[in-house]
């Protein structure tokens, strides 16, 4: 995942001020989407001398306080998810009144050149749904069920309706409780006992996949399961034909690239992307096609 | 041949005749339980008639798979209610333990059974520092209990972190003894021609024993006087604090429990992330069971009423294929619909709580 | 007497002191007027105890000695510390001050069990009966007789029932519905509750505070009799009481508190029932008070 | 008399009966002995009055009419229905069946609010204070006097304080501490803040359950006297309690209880005290007793 | 001239002289707040030492302000806590009247002021429903608030799916009135040369008037009376059913106010998910403060220091660059701390609570 230029890279990371960076994101606790994006964004920290202080909070308004607080700690750059641009806003002006850069990751891909952001690393939520969508099609699925994790949470819903406008079928949504494996797969399975003409299962997040594929085998449907974003074990599933496929984000290279792009800024005046277009990280697939290169690394915590 | 004093013969003897013994069917209708049991019937007969796939023995075995992951754990929350406290901590803990099953297992590379084992040792330790801290500090559950939610939810998910370098467990489908683990966990057996998962067996089990020990046994005795009142009961020689202590361990056991189905059930992984909210479940089963939030007061059938009614309501609105961005619209209306049939009938049936 | 044949049930296994009472042949049922202080070594005693509140103090530099076979009236207005004192026999408060002896032994309870266990029994004015709890539970509760082995040993509910109902019964209250909780019962009622548990275990000291004050008088009349009965078989009783004339009916040895201290120490035969009176009432007043109220 | 001042501040514009007093002005302090069933008109009746609580059945076809000026006593056994009866008088119960006539027109009370709006004040024998609330706010608490202007009408707290200890200290109680949790005081400390507040506000009918029970003599001497005073005020005083001496000190007309039925009804002229005990504690029992305890 | 009989002089006026009046300091030491005050300034000194930027102006309004979003709330449900209830739904509540506002006036094109109206109404509504229900059925108030937290959350979610096709609501910060609202819910002002959020001015303004209400008006007599013994209240005449039912409607009309700040801040857009766990931080406040959980005890300068407590510690950790993964437990032990170090010295103080 890294472009050339390492060794130059690090040679002036030797001499270079020591930054600090701060990642804020509005991440639910313990999920495992948002570890690979810390992690990436540890990796190219530790790989620039810099330091990488990393803070969440779903809530907009608490997200927003924290990004005072980093302004408060006067750090070097910042990066947030932009996922509820107006209630970030304010805090995002203050920080530009501070000369603080800030960069956006992961949501937000509409709004961040306007909100006045000088990079972004992402993709965009509802563009994801739809190659999820066209996927679908071409498989010649019949009717699918778009699995929310959790409900009100604008990303979410915007891949399920994302994918209602490309998919050529019908689709059908269900909340369920993230919090609560039983609770998914129960919901899950009282689903397809109701209606037996799902044929596809998407899930939204990697964890909700695994469970989805124990609910269908217990229903004894003959329905499918794919998902938004992958982990370790949604890929070693895709490896073994119980899931289809993955649409793959790249949260690492996400965190990355947010990192990196702040410390070329800071360091070397660089504008990834030249500050109008943003840097895009997915779409791509992982199907039983690359599962196998992916997986590789997948067992490094990098995938 | 103790020393009581001789008895005096009574000297007014004649019989108190206003107030007749109790008839049967008042007595029974006074049951905690009850009032919850006929908005448990209402709900059924409701779903029964508005969603047909509802009606098959299947659908069934979801809605009592669903339930029974409550009630498990509502059969240790409600014991620990009876007994005047409760515990913010039990949604997490369940996570906690499975968490702990899975990583031992994995990083020491264990028996799964000797690693869960190393889990209730760890499950039955936090319910311990709960009931500790709660009885040396005489600080309210809600408080302590929070602390400790608080403290689990964040080494669920940093000492994952630290031990993967991921914020799940690792899997540990292919280790040894998990196949055993998942048959006596998070198998299905046949049932009338019906499969269902041995969760329902297991609460239907403890629900049994747990009413045994409250009503029959000295411990339920003890249980239910710490909770009614913990100063009448220190005062005639009940050990309170070992009874609240036991308690929070007893809810300590059931996590260790729901968390061993949910590491079975998952092929072995677990994300350190989950869990929360689900305490308010356990207690919500338990109430609308019909045992009161301030001690003294019900019975663990009846928290297992309250878990099924919890279970249906929430599968029976995706079977009857209602809206499904009103779910929590429809489990908050039915929830109060119960309790609400549950204290009217209560009153009707001349009890005053 | 069907109280006798539960002495194998007490759950703990603590020493039945029925043979082992001190003195317990020499006083029992005998009249021993004014011989208390020498003779027979005393149950309980109390030396200069004290007990603060915080900055209230409620008692201070308060003896106290309690014998077998013989019933010691503490009296004293609202407030004295009469509740105070008993707490602290009953091993519900520690003393801040003073030692408190047990069979001469300096002791330290630190929970009514232990009171409990070396025989010490009490009625609380509070009562500290759980009310939601059915009348027959409360009858046992921390003393509940078992049966069967571990860990199936299961209360032996029948014969707790039958006895708390016979017992009650025998105090002249016929309970319709034996399962009630404690909550629906009458004042009265509830106090009968406890005064007929405190001595069925009763064992070597029995304690009350106020039993008779929300008691009818036949009610009353009944407790009376069991003190009496109780001081006959060889206990020890503390009887706290407003009452002069309950007082003065049952009592061997009167001690009345005021202002937490002990303002008079005296057996029965060197107090008439009107010295009795004059005391707890603040001398003169009860006269002033006959005389004006009288019709 | 600082206790007059204090009309103005009541919370409630309630009808202040003080001069209205249906027959106030004939009855006013005289003794009436057999008189009332004539007479002036009651200002509380009770006609074939019942109360069931689920099964059981408390009260059951209980007359009882109260006059001004005089002190009607409700005797009985425990659990005879005494405090029944006063909570359905008092407005916290409503009778199940019969009809509850307030000078002379029927009334259904919702809420002790309105009896008391009707000048009914109630001492209860659960004793209706909030443990945790300071003694001064305890005692005007529903009646708060109050200054200023909405919205800044606030609470006359010196006032507050220095009435309700002053009017404590006239009852024999002077507190370390008029700020202090009700639930710290002794049981009868407790008492006697429910009644002194209960007097402090009474206005036309007092009811008073069992004060009496946990009070020391000095205590029961000065509630007598004060039910006394009542009663020579022109007020109706409802009086219950289990101690027939009592009783007859101060009652102008016993109704006495037994298993939720008037078992007896009569004035004070047609009742001597030995009559009194005797029906209290079921016939001889009473001599028996003394007979058998006396020494 | 009320008919109060004439007084028997007092037979026995000797004087008590065993308990002095109580020392002030003494009594200080007893009010219910100055335990967690005590905890506020030990963690105060803990991440002044371990945080450098912790130590600037600037910090400390930004602490305060995190402190003042969960304080304003806290002084309504201090005031319900003390009360003897709490509300479950409070969380939520925030987000509905965010959503009310925000939806309202996009859709019918009305000055934000106008929305700011209905949404008030909307917020008195949902706290007099809470209360009428509680008061009605005699329900717990967990279980009629967590139904209303549970339809709240399914209402906010659905209606605005329903109305607006997305999970959020539309932008109304360009729409007359909003910058007037911003300005009075959610601008700063420069105070001592900082700019402070005017929500901590707020937050200080109300828990001053609050404590007023509670300490010296009859209102506030009857909250502690209601609190502390429902049934002794309305047995003395107070309208135990109103005071309750007031005090919801209380707690709702600082959910309306919170939400409006939250609207205020985030530019006239609200995700309609939020708000939920909330309504625990809110309880914790007060409880920190030294509210008892079951009422009648506590005081809302208390429930100010502990969402001074949280605030700070939630930020603290974030100034001292600790581990975001263990932000939960650290949290959860600084509760625990505040609150044990909160009993220890009320029980050294001398008072029996
Ligand atoms: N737990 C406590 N905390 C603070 N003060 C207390 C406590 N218990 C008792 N007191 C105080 O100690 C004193 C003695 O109280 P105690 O209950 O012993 O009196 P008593 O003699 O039993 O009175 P009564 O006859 O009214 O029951 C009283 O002033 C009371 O207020
Ligand atoms: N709320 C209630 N629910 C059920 N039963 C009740 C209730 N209140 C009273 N009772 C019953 O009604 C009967 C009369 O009770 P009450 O309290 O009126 O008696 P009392 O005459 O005041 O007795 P005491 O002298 O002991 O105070 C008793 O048998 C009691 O158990
Ligand atoms: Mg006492
Ligand atoms: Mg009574």
């Amino acid at each position: 995942s890294s472009q050339g230029g390492r060794q130059a890279e690090e040679e002036r990371a030797a001499d270079a001020p020591a930054l600090t960076i701060a990642m804020i994101t509005h991440q639910a606790p313990g999920d495992t989407f948002w570890d690979l994006v810390r992690s990436g964004a540890e990796d190219a920290a530790a790989k620039n001398g810099a330091t990488l202080e990393y803070s969440s909070d779903p809530e907009a308004a608490k997200q927003a306080t924290l990004i005072r607080t980093a302004i408060d700690k006067d750090v070097d750059g910042i990066a947030v998810t932009f996922a509820k641009p107006d209630a970030l806003q304010g805090a995002v002006d203050e920080a530009a009144e501070a000369g603080i850069p800030v960069v956006g990751l992961n949501s937000g891909i509409e709004y961040w050149q306007e909100a006045g952001l000088i990079e972004f690393f992402g993709m965009e939520e509802r563009l994801a749904g739809e190659a999820f969508g066209d996927r679908l099609d071409e498989e010649g699925a019949e009717k699918a069920l778009c699995v929310i994790h959790e409900q009100g949470n604008v990303g979410l819903e915007e891949r399920c309706e994302g994918l209602e406008e490309a998919f050529g079928g019908d689709v059908d949504r269900l909340n369920v409780d993230g919090a609560s494996m039983p609770d998914v797969s129960s919901s899950i399975t009282s689903r397809l006992q109701e209606d037996d003409e799902v044929d596809y299962v998407a899930t939204l997040g990697a964890p909700f996949a695994m469970t989805a594929i124990d609910a269908v085998a217990a229903t004894g449907s003959e329905a499918a399961v794919a998902t938004f974003d992958t982990n370790e074990e949604a890929i070693r599933a895709i490896a073994d034909g119980d899931l289809e496929w993955a649409v793959d984000q790249q949260p690492y290279l996400q965190g990355y690239m947010a990192v990196e792009g702040l410390w070329l800024h800071v360091a070397n005046g660089n504008t990834l992307g030249g500050g109008t277009r943003p840097v895009l990280t997915g779409p791509s697939f992982i199907d039983a096609g690359n599962v196998d290169e992916v997986a590789e690394h997948a067992a490094g915590g990098t995938r | 041949m103790g020393p009581a004093p001789a008895l005096p013969a009574p000297g007014a003897s004649e019989k108190e005749l206003r107030a007749g013994r109790v008839p049967p069917l008042r007595r029974l209708a006074a049951r905690p339980e009850l009032g919850s049991l006929l908005g448990a019937v209402v709900l059924f007969a409701v779903f029964f008639a508005a969603a047909e796939p509802f009606r098959q023995a299947g659908s069934l075995a979801t809605v009592l798979y669903a339930a029974s992951t409550i009630g498990i754990m509502a059969v240790g929350v409600a014991l620990l209610m009876i007994g005047g406290e409760f515990d913010l901590s039990a949604g997490v803990a369940v996570v906690t333990a499975s968490l702990a099953t899975g990583m031992t297992a994995y990083q020491f590379n264990l028996n799964v059974w000797a690693a869960a084992g190393i889990s209730l040792a760890l499950a039955l330790l936090i319910g311990f520092l709960n009931g500790l801290i709660l009885v040396r500090t005489g600080l309210p559950s809600f408080l302590v209990t929070l602390s400790v939610f608080l403290m689990l939810q964040g080494l669920n998910i940093a000492v994952t972190k630290l031990v993967t370098g991921s914020v799940s467990s690792r899997s540990i489908a292919d280790m040894d003894g998990f196949d055993s683990v998942r048959a006596v966990f998070a198998s299905s057996v046949p049932v009338l021609g019906t499969e269902v998962r041995i969760t329902v067996l297991w609460w239907l089990l403890f629900t049994a024993l747990a009413t045994w020990v409250l009503l029959r046994t000295r411990a339920g005795n003890w249980i239910y006087a710490v909770g009614g009142s913990a100063d009448g009961a220190r005062a005639v020689g009940v050990p309170v604090a070992k009874v609240k202590i036991g308690l929070f361990m007893t809810v300590g056991f059931f996590a260790w429990f729901s968390g061993m189905h949910l590491i079975a059930a998952s092929g072995g992984v677990q994300q350190s992330g989950e869990g929360v909210g689900n305490e308010l479940l356990y207690i919500m089963a338990a109430v609308v069971g019909g045992c009161l939030l301030t001690g003294g007061y019900g019975t663990v059938v009846g928290a297992a009423i309250g878990a099924f009614i919890y279970g249906m309501t929430k599968q029976g609105i995706v079977y009857a294929g209602w809206d499904n961005n009103w779910v929590m619209f429809f489990v908050g209306a039915m929830l109060l619909l119960a309790v609400v049939v549950n204290s009217w009938f209560r009153s009707r049936a001349g009890g005053r709580r | 007497m069907t109280g006798n044949d539960r002495g194998a049930d007490r759950a703990d296994g603590a020493a039945a002191p029925d043979t082992a009472q001190p003195g317990g042949a020499a006083l029992d049922g005998a009249e021993q007027g004014g011989t208390e202080q020498g003779g027979a070594a005393p149950l309980l005693r109390l030396i200069g105890a004290g007990k603060d509140f915080g900055n209230i103090r409620a008692l201070s530099g308060v003896d106290l000695e309690v014998h077998a076979g013989r019933v010691g009236c503490v009296l004293g207005d609202n407030g004295a510390g009469k509740s105070t004192l008993i707490k602290i026999l009953a091993g519900l408060h520690r003393p801040t001050s003073g030692t408190y002896l047990v069979d001469g032994e300096p002791v330290e309870f630190s929970s009514p069990r232990e009171a409990l266990d070396r025989g010490i029994a009490t009625v609380y004015q509070d009562l500290a009966l759980v009310p939601l709890m059915p009348v027959w539970r409360n009858f046992f509760l921390g003393s509940e007789p078992r049966a069967g082995f571990w860990p199936l040993t299961r209360l032996r509910v029948a014969e707790m029932r039958a006895t708390a109902d016979a017992e009650l019964k025998k105090m002249g209250i016929d309970l319709p519905d034996i399962d009630a909780p404690v909550a629906d019962l009458s004042g009265g009622q509830k106090q009968v509750v406890a005064i007929a548990r405190a001595v069925y275990f009763g064992a070597r000291v029995l304690i009350l505070d106020e039993p008779t004050a929300a008691l009818g008088v036949k009610q009353s009349g009944v407790v009376l009799r069991y003190v009496r009965a109780a001081r006959d078989a060889g206990l020890a009783v503390v009887f706290i009481t407003h009452n002069p004339h309950h007082a003065h009916m049952v009592g061997d040895h009167f001690t009345v508190l005021r202002l937490g201290e002990v303002e008079l120490d005296a057996p029965r035969s060197e107090l008439a029932l009107d010295d009795l009176v004059h005391h707890m009432a603040g001398g003169a007043e009860l006269d002033a008070l006959e005389h004006e109220l009288g019709r």
